[in-house]
This record gives structure tokens, C-alpha cells and sequence, in this order.
């Protein structure tokens, strides 16, 4: 029986006080708990930003990687030992700005492993500057006169792009996040749970208020997430309401399932001593 | 040239098979236990432009092509343009009339006119152009039919039995041809000898293997040439070796999957040219810091930028000697043959993982793509060396396990996710033996100080090559990499010439051999430094790392790689 | 009045015989003549591919750059002098595999750039590898075993990112690629073609012919182009009926526009020799 | 230290406006006419952590931070346990007995209980703490305290009214407060002196307002410590001076997009620290294959992968110089003030463009932030080279125009985008001089040599900078990039000492001064490098262009850049 306990570290995490971080490391650790993994089978793999201090306060093997590059190397970690839960911390520059190459590119390959943004709409360990998520007009160091450039949709991209698991969550609703992370981890491919992270310092406008005004849960109003159309849709609302929840789900195989290389045991159990390449050298003749 | 050689090349547009036809002409002599040495050279085209193929033959070890031809195959014009002065006195050359016409260019060579392309097209295909020229050369070499038939068996055994036929039927026709048509006296009859048993195998060839026996299980690349043979062939082995090889969406992806893969425990690598590498650069890094093992391997091409993609250069050296920002310690190995190619990946593997460190591969478009004959590989004296990789139950004995524990050597044993009381978190930023962030100064100034104590310790243990040749010699040549062929070629040459020297290869870059290199310094009459590159880049190593200068540098920087022929030119001058 | 002959060079294109590039290349001629554009007022900006070449062969103002960079690079030239055409040229590898990230960048920026994107389904400078358009099972020398990776859908990414007019047209269908071509330059904004483009050498599943039995214009069923969600629905469709022609299109301000530094004239023209920076040391008295 | 010197200090957890209090503090003494230095420290986290700023205070000019406090607010305990034994005797410490309490730890200083909360929640913010602190040392430094209030409104003056009056009114109680409560002869007190005009400037500022007059029409950028403060200076600016600043997606957009502006024919940088340096390294070599000038600025930071953000390091010189696969022509600046900052940003692009090539400008995190009182940058010198940049009536006058047309110099005339008869392609792979891809052997090598030609030239414009201090000095000190203020402190203590001592800046790494460098190793009797990394990197490129060694290496790598102190202390060892 894992507990919460047994995830905590001594080190209290140097996140400014009052930052939607501490909940979202709250949630996974929560959600850890619900699904009854083993620590030492659960690795965290985040790239650079606030968020992706994480894995330091959290007891599970931690990849801090660097800026952008979190799902690669996750990518190679399950690849070596798939047997492993792998879930994937990043900022919204990290995972949208940076990183939007090998996000498209791991959803499409349905890789069986979750990511969890921490969207802020703002880059935080930077000092302020506008995010890919950034709505228009939003003023920062980097954007005295107001952002020009039309944010990312993680939504509606992640779906074209192909994730099989697409959710938004908000993190100061820990009851619900907990539950859709649990779903995302449970669900066999690539999951990407876009979560709503306050960022008391940079972003004074999309505060929890302002999500608060805005917000309903798709669970609420009916909704099937087995349509891409409808996800589609619902993927484009953002304004007067603004939906949570699981957008979309689909069952298909895994990159893994199509590797008879790993079908019998993962890579990292292979014997290596010894590898004959007589046959090799033999064709070579 | 020796008894039993010959200097064979075939020369045409892309699309004719021209780089196939090298590959079986060579496998031919090579069943007949004649040591082979193959050179192609293309541009970055698919179809057009011009090709050649070049096989060197001979009763002893070649290690180099060379800028003389004996039997040349022309299947356009543009090949008599650019080879015909390179065609040695008594030297044939098998052409099509109704190609192009020929009038006699030289005196010392015969025209062979063969209806290549009438025999191909009478077969049923165009295509066999290249396979009738080869059974024409056979023919004019004096040499066993049977044995080439062998040979296309085995290359087209994957094909359809109708493919196999007409190979056979094109060479067969090509061969009878000239028996039939000519009756010469040619100078560089080729006999089978015994046969050893060897392999042609090419650099690229010999670093997939060496990986596969060193234990290989993920392979994550983006196609460049000159490294992409790498891709294709450890893929064609994926299943059966139970390798997972990917190609990704670009070469940031492919470093840090391959960084992924090693933290987790398996043996993983990459292999690109300038331009992926540049793009790893910053992952690179992340190696250092986290102190992950990483083997990547850079087959040089020339640059910048996209350069000439399938042309080759050395001009690497100082790039990967200081990619990445900041300073961590990193091994730079570069092959200088197809034997080294196989026991320094291995090597590598074994480094990598012992030391926890990057290292680098400097290979090139040359040493990628030549082919050479060689005896098996000694698999019995490889060993596998994963260094302080912990078990689980080690880790069971260890009261609280700390990833960058301080050591005498500056090593830290390494656990894996997924074993029990091993958990720690790795990072790129600066961290305690925990693993965690730190900004504290004598931390700081112990880990920079504890990973560069890594290698004291390594330094140690490499064995560096030593000076080969005459002992006391007229000139002391230095080079890494791919131009030991050539060079040992150049030697044979002085040598006849009456000109004693001996060779200095830098196999390890880093750490560098300063004190081996500073006796070679200090005994040589006179140096020069052979390199493939324009501004002398390990002349400048040397200087930095023992203060002394070379005299003369050699340089080639067309793309090209040097001739025997060119080094022994140019040694002559400087002497 | 700018002619074909205008835009010819004396060097022949030094792609295979047949190559769908050949035809592209006419097709682009053909969409600068017939929207008489100026060639010195036109720059094509490619990556690095067979179909990248294409600026050599075309005399307008031309960068051959890096792999997976024309747009950043087509971005800056952009801004630099915004009176300017630019083209972009890609191949599938060079655009949406390693160009992906750039690509949803410039789409969300909603610049006033074309890019033409030559998919052949297939790496042919290479050699023939799998690109992130090959269909599943696909087999290439890096895929000996079947492309396992699902592929990327152009048309509903650019939907998703922001670009503001998506169509495909196809390379063995010039009149109608003319058009779309014409279209693509013509609308103020991101556009993206993806030009269906066949190499006879690697590719021998999706033929002129394979695609001659499942293509149809959108055009031709009462198609309104202006409707994101029915964009989206068919850029799903790719199986026993392919689309073609224009997907959507929408009238949004472009980067430049939001741009005031450049309303009166482009920064080439901008005068440099002296420029006062007294008021700059005066703040920091 | 002199008279009217006072070397300030606060210290506290991030967010209680550490970075702010020392702004305002040290442009208070420069409108009193002294001269300042700041510096400041911090972890990289937005909240906690230990920070610290430093003012140094002088009537005479200062070139350095030091590690000898005279006057500090502690807004902790940790800053106390941190600092104390910089303390210097007859010191004085302002702290708040309500947020810790004190036992007096030294002997030969004063604590000063002020009751900075108090004092600021009872104005109405809690946040006012740095204010009030301010007041009460400048009421400790017996100076002028309207001077401070004219600093405060003007900082403040696009804020709202009441905040200029909470913050004119918490220092104004801070002074009261220690007035009233204490009366000590202080050491260090401070008067203000006749004021010439100067002006307090950051190395980023210093960049960013050289690039503005140097005519910058473009910046792109990701953001990334410590070179970030140039794109928010230059976004601030962005339409007053009608340039476009953009934040893009990663650094290879904005190092790619640079290109295109510069190609395009505005002048265009980006700035970055050795990550993102990392990701510019493939567009490097396209700048350099292509010849489109190119401004790249690295403000290096500890390495390697993200290292420590917020720290210092000089350790990428090598890294840039070598930076991208092949080879090709590039100009390595490393500034080592302000002052130089400003006006080597301007010869690079004058250099960037008349050459055709990149150039690399190298700070770091102690330039990039500290504060220096300056005189006014004199303008009137400074001249706008655009190098062979064709008009469209040059064009006209050219038959046919070709972009890499070969020259003397290497140089060849420059067209751009939208000129009549000026069309041309550029290409990163090999080309003619027309731009045309090409894999001909005897172009690729006239290529290369163009190419490198142009350093020749370039070699001789470069005005190197020349050996200053004592003539016959007892120790010549070579150094390069920031070192240069506390090496010119550490030159006064060693005078104090009576040991004479001289300092060669190496100011263009490349092309490097050989000639210049070489007479000053000949005539020096001691020599000694001193440089912020591990391995000593500017004494092995001096070694690889000399061939002679540095006696002693001064080193320092834990993240902070060297105090006068400690260089003063390192020299007298070896000496
Ligand atoms: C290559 C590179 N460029 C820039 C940076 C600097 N950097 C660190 S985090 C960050 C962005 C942080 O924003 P986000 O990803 O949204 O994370 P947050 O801090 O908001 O959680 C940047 C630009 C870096 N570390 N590496
Ligand atoms: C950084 C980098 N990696 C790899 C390459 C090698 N490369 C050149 S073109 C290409 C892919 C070509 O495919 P695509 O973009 O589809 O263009 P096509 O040739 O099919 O037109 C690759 C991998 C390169 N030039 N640069
Ligand atoms: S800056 Fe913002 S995101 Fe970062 S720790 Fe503080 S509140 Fe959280
Ligand atoms: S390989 Fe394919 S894409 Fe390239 S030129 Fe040939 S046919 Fe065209
Ligand atoms: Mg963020
Ligand atoms: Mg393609």
C-alpha cells in the first residue's frame, strides 16, 4: 500500500507561495496513491520551467530534463523499459512552445505514457514573458504593447496530432484533476492533460476567478468523448465558457504493441553478454 | 602495383546500378580470396550526375583506393572525360558504340567497344547494362565466370528466381562477348588464391556490428548521409538481434531518446553527420551534467551547412572535441579503418557506460562507404563492461543510495527506475549527490571538480597506437581517421622511392595522447600532418596539447579524400 | 508582363525523370504569371529535399536553407521587407517532421506567406525513407518491417494551428494546382498547400493512379470552405475518397498588421546611418 | 579603499525587491556625482532563496564588485550568516529585531535595530521594507537624502501617485528613524561631489543600446538568463525606434529568422546564453556557408545543460569558437566592460556585414547585470559600415550579376531581395558564383579559400588591444571577457602591495593577436592566466597559437566571477 507519505520529500518545493504548482504536485501524488503504483515503477520525466522542478519533490525516479525535450526522452525511457509509468511534466513553453515538434510527433506515435501541462499562459521561471498560450493582448516584458500572436489550441491540436487521451483539468478543482489524471494513466497511449495552473506572479489575469467564471466540466452537459468532431468542437471553446474534462478518448494499439521486439520481456531485461554475430559477419562473405 | 592487381572502375549516371555493380564485382575477387578495397564516389542526386565505382585488387592487403585505373568501364561519356587520365599504361577500357563514339585517346590502352546495351535490352532490361559490364571485366581480367555467379546468386537471393536469371544470363553474355570478340595480352590478370575466409565489410557495416555485439538495443536516428547505412542496416537486424531501431522526427529527438534509453539501462546510440550532430549539441550536455551515458557518432561530410552531402571530409574535429555549452569531460574516437570502426564502438559502449560520460564517434563519408577485405573479427577477446551499474540487490545493501555520491574516481555507481531503493532524480541543472538543484558554491566547485576527475581515472586506462614504421625515419607523418588507408598506401610508395617514414594515427582525440605525441615530436627528422580538412585541425590539437608545431601540412578540402598517390607527391615536395 | 520564359533557367532540373517535382515547378511558374507577380519581388525560401531544389531552377530571388527551417527563415525575410511574395517550399520530412514546431508557430502568427509543401509520402533525397506522411505497413529501408507510426494529417494541424487557407492539390493535376497556387499567393495570410507530389523512385504504393481512384475536388460537392468544423471532418477523410482543393479559408489580421513599425514602410527601408540614442542615456542618469 | 567609499549590501529572500533597493541605492550616489558599482546574486527561483545586491561606492572610479562589506541590511538571517565575515570593522549592520534577533558576532561593528516592518506595513505595505531600508543607509551613510527622493520618483514615475508617496515616505522614515535613534561615526561616510554627468549602464543595456544605434531592425529571441534583459529592453523600445522584437518559439526560429532579416538586408541579432547557443549552432554554419552576416550574443551562464541560470561562468569560449560542422570564417568578441559592450556591438555588424560572416559576441552573467557609472557614450565616432551592399543603380551597371563572385579579398558585392537585376539563390549546400549547388572539386576548394581569404583581410582591420599597467611588471596577467574589472582592482591592491603588475585583454578571441600576445608572453617575467572555468580554455587556445604555456592558472567555477580580493590573493601565492 502506497501513501501519500511515502511520496513526500524533506525539502519543501521553492515554488512561491500560493502557486498552483504545489496542487498539481498535491493531484499527482493523489492519483499515485488511487492507482496503487510502486514508486520505484513510476518515473517522471519533465523538461525545464517552474513546473518542471516537480520530480524533485515527489519520491519516484525524476528525469529533469532539458528545455523542450521531456517527451523524447521519455520516449527512449519506455522504449528501454515499457513495463515503467511514465508521466511527463511540462510548462506550456515547454510542451507547446519548444517542445511542439516532439508533442506531435510522440501523439502520433500513441506512445502508453501521460503528460501533464502545467499551463499558466505565462513563462514563470523566466521572469514573465508571454507563452504560447498567452492570450492576445497579454502584456508582459517580452510583450509591452500586448501579444500579437494567436495562442495555441493543445486541444484541437493534440487531436489532429493523434493523442488517444485528451483532458483538461484545473488545478484548483484537485478533486476532478485527480480523477481525470487517474483516467489518463489508466488509459492505454498517449494522454495529454492540459492543466490549468494559476501563476500568482505573472498572470493576473487568467486567475482562478477568471477560469471560475468561465468553466463547466464536459461530463456535466452530456457529452461523449468518443467523437472527434465533437471533440473538435468542444477543442475550439474558449471565451464565455470554457470546457473541462475528458475531450476525447480512443482505443488503438500502442507503438509498443506493434514491437514483437518487447512482446516477451523489455528491452533493459535482455542478456547482453554474449551476443553472437557469427551470422553477421557470415553474410559479409 | 604488385602481381595479381588490378585497379577496376566503373563509372556512369546514378540509376545504372553503378554502386551495386562495385559491390559484386569486389565480392567477387573476394571469393576468391584476393584482398579488395572499394571507393565510390556520387553526387547528391538520384537519378543523373556522375557515378563511379572503384575496386582495387590484389594478392596483398590494400588499404586505399588510388588515382590509377587499369580496366575501366565507361557507361557514359562523361566518365572518359574525368578517368581517362588516370588510365595506366597497358590499361583497357570497355565502352558501348552505340552509346557514345570513341576515338583512341592514349596509346598504351585498348578500346573495348562491348554492345552493353543491346545484350541488356536483348535480356529484357536496360537495367542489366551494369551486370553484362561486369561479366566483360571478369572476361578481360582472366578471371573465374563461375565465381561472379556465385556471387549474383547470393546478392539477388531475396529477388524473384526471373531477376536471378537474367543477372546471370547479363553476365554470362557480357563475359562470352569479349572471349568471343578479343583476344588481348592484358597486363592485370587476376587468379583466385586460396581463400581465408575474409569478410568486405565498410565502416558503416563494421559499426552496426560492433554495436550489435556490444550489446545494442535501441537505435534512434534521422536519415543523413553519410551516416544513414547505419540506420538501414541495424533495421534490417531489428527483429532478429531484438534491437528497436526507430527513425524520428529529427535529431533532437533521436540524441535524447538515446539518452532516455541509456538512463533507463539499455545500451542505446545514435549516429548522424555535421549538421544532426549540431542539432545534439545541446542534449549532449544534458549527458554531461546528469552524467548519463551516451555513444553518438558523427560520419563527417563537407560543410558547413549542407555542404556535399555524399562527399567527405575531415573538418569535424574542433566541433565535437567542444560541442555544448560549459565544460564536462567526453571521449572523442576516431577509426581510422574497418577493424577499428568495430572494436572502437565497442570500446565506446564500454567507456561510456564505466565513466558515464558522452562519447563520440569521428567517423566519415570515406571510411562510412569504402569497403575492405578483413579477416572475422575476433569475438573472443570483446568483453563487456558495464561498469557500476547496480543490481537491486546491491542497492538492498546500501543504506541510502545517493546517484552522485563523491568518490576517489569521481563515479558514482548507478541504479536504473524500476529498481527498488534506488530512486533519485537526475538533472541538467547543477545538483547535490542527490540529485537535486543546487546553487551552493563548494558543491558547485566539487562536482565540476569530481566529473573532471573521471578523466584522470580514464586517461589511464586507454592505450594509445604507437608510431608505426621505420624507426628511424626520413619523415614522421600524423593523421586520425580515415586517411591511414591512403597513408599506409603513400608509405609503400616512399618506401620504393628510397623515402623511409612511419605514422602516427591519434585514435583517441580525447583524452589526447600528449605524451606519445611528444616523443614522436621530439625523435622526428621531419613531421608532417595529413589531414582532409583546410585549416589543420588536429595540427592545432598537437600544438595546444605540447606545445610544438608541425612543419608541413598536407590538406585536401575538395571533398575528396587523398590518393596514395597525392600524400607521397606531397611529402616528396616538402622533403 | 513577366512570361514563362522569364523564369526559366539554362540549367535543367536535376530531379529524376518523371518526378512529380518537374511538374511543380511548372506549376509555380504558371501561378507567378498568371498573378504577374514581379520576379525580383518574389523570393522562394526552401528547406533542405529533392523538392527543396526547386529554388535553383526558377529565376526569382532564392534561399535554399537548412533542413526543417525555411519558415523561420521565410519569417524573418518576411518581416525585414513585407512588400515582398514569399513562397516556401518543402518536402513532407522537411515540413511537417522536423519543421513540425515551426510550422504551428508561423500558422498561429498568421503571416502573409504561402508554403507549398511537396508531399510525396516519402524521403527522397535520402533515399527512400518512411516520412511522417507514410501510411501504416509502408516499407522503406528504415521500415523494413511496415511504417507502425500513424501520419501526420497535414490539412487538420494547419486547422488546428491557425492557418488561415488550407487546400491540397495535386502535382499530375496542374490546371486545378495552378489555381490553388494562385489562390494560396493571392490570400492575405498563412497558407498552406500540400501538393500532392509522386516520386517514381520510392514510391510505389500512392501513385498518380492510387490517388486518381480516391481523389475528388472539394469544389465539386457544394463545398464551403469557410466552416472550420466541416474543414476538420474532411480533413479526416483519407481512405477510399481523398479531398482535394481548398479546405478553408478565413479573414483574420495578419502579424504584419498588428505590426506598427511597419505600416508606413518596410524595416529594409528604414534609414540607419543615424540613429539618436540620447534619450536612451538619458533615462539612465 | 580611498575616501567617500562605502561598499553597501542588502540581502533577503526573493521578492522583497532586492534587485530594486539596489538600483534605486546606487543611482542615488550617481546623481551625487560618485562613481558605482552594483552587483547582485541570486538563485534561480521567483520567491525565497538568498539574494543580494551590492552597491560599491566611490569618488574614484570602480571597476568591480569586492568582498569587503562597510554597510548591510539584512532582511534575514541568512543574509547575516552569509555575510558577516565580509563585514569590515567599523561596519555597520541594519537589521529588524522583530524578523530576527541578534547577538552582536563581531566586535569592531555596529548592529542598528531599525524596525523596517514596522515602519512599512504601519505606511501600508509590507512590501516597503527595501524602501525604508534605503532611507535608513543612506541616513547611515550621512548622505543627502533628496537626492534619494528625486531617485524614487523618477524609478517610479509610471507608477500611480500613492505608490511614489508610500515609497518617498518609508525612506523618508527609514531616515528619521536612524537619525533620530542613532549617532555614530560611521567610517564610510558619503558626500555627494561635483556631478559629471554620468550614466549607470548594464552590459545588456550597454548591448542593447549600442545594437539601437548601430541601426538593429529585428531581434528575435527565446528567453533565456542572463541575456533575457535584452529582449525586454529592446521590446520596450520596439516602437519608438520602429524596430521588430520578437519572442519566437525556440532559439532555432529566432537564430533562423535572423538570417532571414539579415539576408534580407536590415540589421538583425539575437541574444541567448549557451543553451540556446546550442540550438543556433546548425544555422551558424548556414550564415557561414550562405555569407550572410550574422550577430549572435552569448551571455554565458554555469554549464553544462541548464547548469546554474542566475550564476556566472566563462566557459564557452571554445564552444563558439568551433561551434557547427566544417569550417568557415568567424569573428569571436569577448567585451570585458560596459563601454566595451556598447562599441563592439556596433564593429560587429559593421564587421558582420562588410565581411559577410558571423560574429559572435561573447558576455556573461556578470557583465549582462552589473551596473557601471560611465560617461556618456561619445557617438560622434561612430560610423554605419554596410560593407558591399549593392545599390539597384550599382546593379543596373553590373552585366551579370553573380552573388559569389570570386574576389581579392574574398568579399563579394551583396544584393538583396526585391532589387532589380540583382536575382540570385543562396544555398547552404557547396555552390558556383551563382549560388548553384556544386560538387566540383576545383570550385569547392576556390570556394573554401574565398572564404577563408577574407579573415586575411579582416585580420588587419582588427585593432587589438595593447598591454596596460606597469611596463617591467613584476606579473603580466592575461584574461579575457568580464574578469576585466576585478583584475583592474586586484592591479591597485597589488600596487598597494608594491608589486607591479600588467594585463593583456584579449578582447577579438578570433582572429586572435598572436603577434600582440607573443611579445607580451616574451617580455613578461611571470605570467598568469585568470579566467571564470575549469579548464584554463583562453590558456590553451594561447598555447595553440603561441606555442608557449601560461605559468600559473587562476581559476574559478563555482558560479560567481572572482572578487579583486581573491585574485589579489591568488597572484601573491604564486608569485
Ligand atoms: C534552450 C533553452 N532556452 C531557454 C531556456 C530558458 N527557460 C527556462 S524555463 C523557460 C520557460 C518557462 O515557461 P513554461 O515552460 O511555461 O514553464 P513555467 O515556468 O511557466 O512552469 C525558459 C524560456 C532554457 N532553459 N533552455
Ligand atoms: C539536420 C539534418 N538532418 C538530416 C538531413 C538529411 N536530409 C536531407 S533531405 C531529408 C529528407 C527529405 O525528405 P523530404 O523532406 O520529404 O523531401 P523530398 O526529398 O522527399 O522532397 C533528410 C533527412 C539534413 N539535411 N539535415
Ligand atoms: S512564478 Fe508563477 S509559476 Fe513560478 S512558482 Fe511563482 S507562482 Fe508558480
Ligand atoms: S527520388 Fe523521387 S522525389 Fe526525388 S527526384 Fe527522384 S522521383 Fe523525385
Ligand atoms: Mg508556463
Ligand atoms: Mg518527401
Amino acid at each position: 500500500m502506497v501513501t501519500i507519505d511515502e511520496l513526500n520529500v524533506k525539502d519543501k518545493p521553492k515554488w512561491c507561495p500560493g502557486c498552483g504548482n504545489f496542487s498539481i504536485l498535491k493531484i499527482i501524488k493523489n492519483a499515485i496513491v488511487k492507482l496503487q503504483l510502486n514508486p520505484h515503477n513510476v518515473i517522471i520525466v519533465s523538461g525545464i520551467g517552474q513546473s518542471s522542478k516537480l520530480p524533485h519533490w515527489i519520491k519516484v525516479y525524476g528525469f529533469h530534463t532539458i528545455h523542450g525535450r521531456s517527451l523524447p526522452v521519455a520516449t527512449g525511457i519506455k522504449l528501454a523499459n515499457d513495463r515503467l509509468n511514465i508521466i511527463v511534466i511540462g510548462g506550456d513553453g515547454d510542451t507547446y512552445g519548444m517542445g511542439m515538434g516532439h508533442m506531435v510527433h510522440a501523439m502520433r506515435r500513441n506512445l502508453n505514457i501521460t503528460i501533464i501541462v502545467h499551463n499558466n499562459q505565462v513563462y514563470g521561471l523566466t521572469k514573465g514573458q508571454s507563452s504560447p498560450t498567452s492570450g492576445l493582448g497579454f502584456k508582459t516584458p517580452s510583450t509591452p504593447f500586448g501579444s500579437i500572436e494567436n495562442p495555441v489550441n493543445p486541444m484541437t491540436i493534440a487531436l489532429s496530432a493523434g493523442a488517444t487521451f485528451i483532458a483538461r483539468a484545473n488545478a484548483f478543482d484537485s478533486e476532478k484533476a485527480v480523477n481525470i489524471i487517474v483516467n489518463a494513466i489508466k488509459h492505454k497511449g498517449f494522454s495529454l492533460v492540459d492543466m490549468i495552473q494559476y501563476c500568482i506572479i505573472y498572470n493576473k489575469i487568467n486567475t482562478p476567478k477568471w477560469f471560475k467564471d468561465r468553466g463547466y466540466y464536459l461530463e456535466d452537459e452530456n457529452y461523449n468523448p468518443n467523437n472527434k468532431i465533437n471533440a473538435f468542437e468542444k477543442g475550439l471553446e474558449w471565451g464565455t465558457r470554457i470546457p473541462f474534462g475528458i475531450f476525447y478518448v480512443e482505443d488503438k494499439p500502442t507503438l509498443e504493441d506493434n514491437l514483437p521486439q518487447i512482446s516477451d520481456e523489455p528491452l533493459v531485461e535482455h542478456d547482453i553478454k554474449n551476443v553472437n554475430i557469427d551470422k553477421l559477419m557470415e553474410e559479409l562473405v | 602495383m604488385g602481381k595479381n592487381d588490378l585497379l577496376w572502375m566503373i563509372g556512369g549516371e546514378a540509376g545504372f546500378g553503378i554502386l551495386s555493380a562495385g559491390e559484386i564485382f569486389a565480392r567477387t575477387f573476394l571469393r576468391g580470396g584476393l584482398h579488395v578495397f572499394t571507393h565510390t564516389e556520387h553526387p547528391s542526386l538520384i537519378r543523373g550526375g556522375h557515378n563511379t565505382s572503384q575496386v582495387r585488387i590484389s594478392q596483398e592487403e590494400v588499404y586505399s583506393h588510388s588515382e590509377y585505373i587499369n580496366l575501366l568501364v565507361a557507361l557514359n561519356y562523361e566518365t572518359v572525360e574525368k578517368h581517362i587520365d588516370e588510365m595506366q599504361s597497358g590499361g583497357v577500357m570497355i565502352y558501348d558504340e552505340d552509346v557514345f563514339k570513341m576515338d583512341k585517346l592514349k596509346d598504351d590502352m585498348t578500346l573495348m567497344n562491348v554492345p552493353l546495351s543491346k545484350i541488356a535490352v536483348g535480356i529484357g532490361n536496360k537495367i542489366l547494362i551494369n551486370s553484362v559490364a561486369i561479366g566483360a571485366s571478369v572476361a578481360v581480367a582472366g578471371y573465374d565466370i563461375s565465381i561472379l555467379e556465385n556471387v549474383i546468386k547470393g546478392v539477388f537471393k531475396s529477388k524473384t528466381s526471373s531477376v536471378i536469371e537474367m543477372n546471370l544470363k547479363a553476365v554470362r553474355e557480357g563475359y562470352d562477348y569479349v572471349k568471343k570478340n578479343y583476344s588481348l595480352d592484358f597486363k592485370y590478370k587476376i587468379k583466385p588464391v586460396n581463400n581465408p575466409n575474409r569478410i568486405l565489410i565498410d565502416g558503416n557495416q563494421a559499426i552496426s556490428i560492433g554495436a550489435i555485439k556490444a550489446g545494442l538495443k535501441f537505435y534512434a536516428a534521422y536519415p543523413m548521409s553519410p551516416s544513414t547505412s547505419i540506420l538501414h542496416y541495424l533495421a534490417s537486424k531489428e527483429r532478429e538481434y531484438k534491437i528497436i531501431v526507430r527513425q524520428v522526427e529529427d535529431e533532437i529527438a533521436a540524441v535524447n531518446m538515446v539518452i532516455g534509453a541509456m538512463f533507463a539501462g539499455v545500451r542505446a546510440m545514435a549516429a548522424t553527420s555535421g549538421g544532426g550532430f549540431s542539432l545534439m549539441v545541446e542534449a549532449l550536455g544534458l549527458a554531461g551534467m546528469s552524467e548519463t551515458p551516451l555513444v553518438l557518432i558523427n560520419c563527417q561530410r563537407p560543410g558547413p551547412s549542407t555542404g556535399m552531402p555524399t562527399r567527405t571530409e575531415q573538418s569535424d574535429l574542433r566541433f565535437v572535441m567542444h560541442a555544448s555549452q560549459g565544460e564536462f569531460p567526453r571521449v572523442v574516437i576516431a577509426p581510422g579503418d574497418v577493424i577499428q570502426c568495430f572494436y572502437e564502438i565497442i570500446n565506446a559502449f564500454n567507456i561510456a557506460e564505466k565513466y558515464q560520460i558522452p562519447v563520440i564517434i569521428l567517423s566519415d563519408a570515406y571510411l562510412a562507404n569504402s569497403k575492405k577485405t578483413i579477416e572475422k573479427f575476433d569475438t573472443d577477446s570483446i568483453s563487456i563492461d558495464r561498469g557500476l551499474l547496480l543490481t537491486e540487490k546491491e542497492l538492498e545493501n546500501i543504506d541510502s543510495y545517493n546517484r552522485y555520491e563523491f568518490t576517489k574516481t569521481g563515479i558514482s555507481p548507478r541504479a536504473v527506475p524500476s529498481q527498488k531503493n534506488g530512486i533519485f532524480t537526475v538533472t541538467g541543472n547543477e545538483h547535490n549527490i542527490y540529485g537535486h538543484i543546487s546553487e551552493n558554491m563548494e558543491n558547485r566547485t566539487n562536482m565540476v571538480d569530481k566529473r573532471t576527475r573521471k578523466m584522470e581515472y580514464l586517461k589511464k586506462e586507454i592505450k594509445h597506437l604507437p608510431l608505426v614504421g621505420d624507426e628511424k625515419a626520413d619523415v614522421t607523418i600524423f593523421a586520425w581517421g580515415s586517411t591511414k588507408g591512403p597513408i599506409l598506401e603513400a608509405i609503400k610508395l616512399l618506401k620504393e622511392d628510397g623515402i623511409s617514414s612511419n605514422y602516427q594515427q591519434i585514435l583517441y582525440i580525447n583524452p589526447f595522447p600528449k605524451d606519445e605525441v611528444k616523443s614522436a615530436l621530439n625523435k622526428s627528422r621531419k613531421t608532417v600532418i595529413v589531414e582532409n580538412n583546410k585549416s589543420a585541425q588536429l595540427e592545432g590539437i598537437i600544438r595546444e596539447q605540447t606545445g610544438i608545431g608541425i612543419s608541413d601540412c598536407i590538406l585536401r578540402y575538395d571533398g575528396r579524400q587523398f590518393t596514395p598517390e597525392r600524400i607521397y607527391k606531397k611529402i616528396k615536395e616538402v622533403l
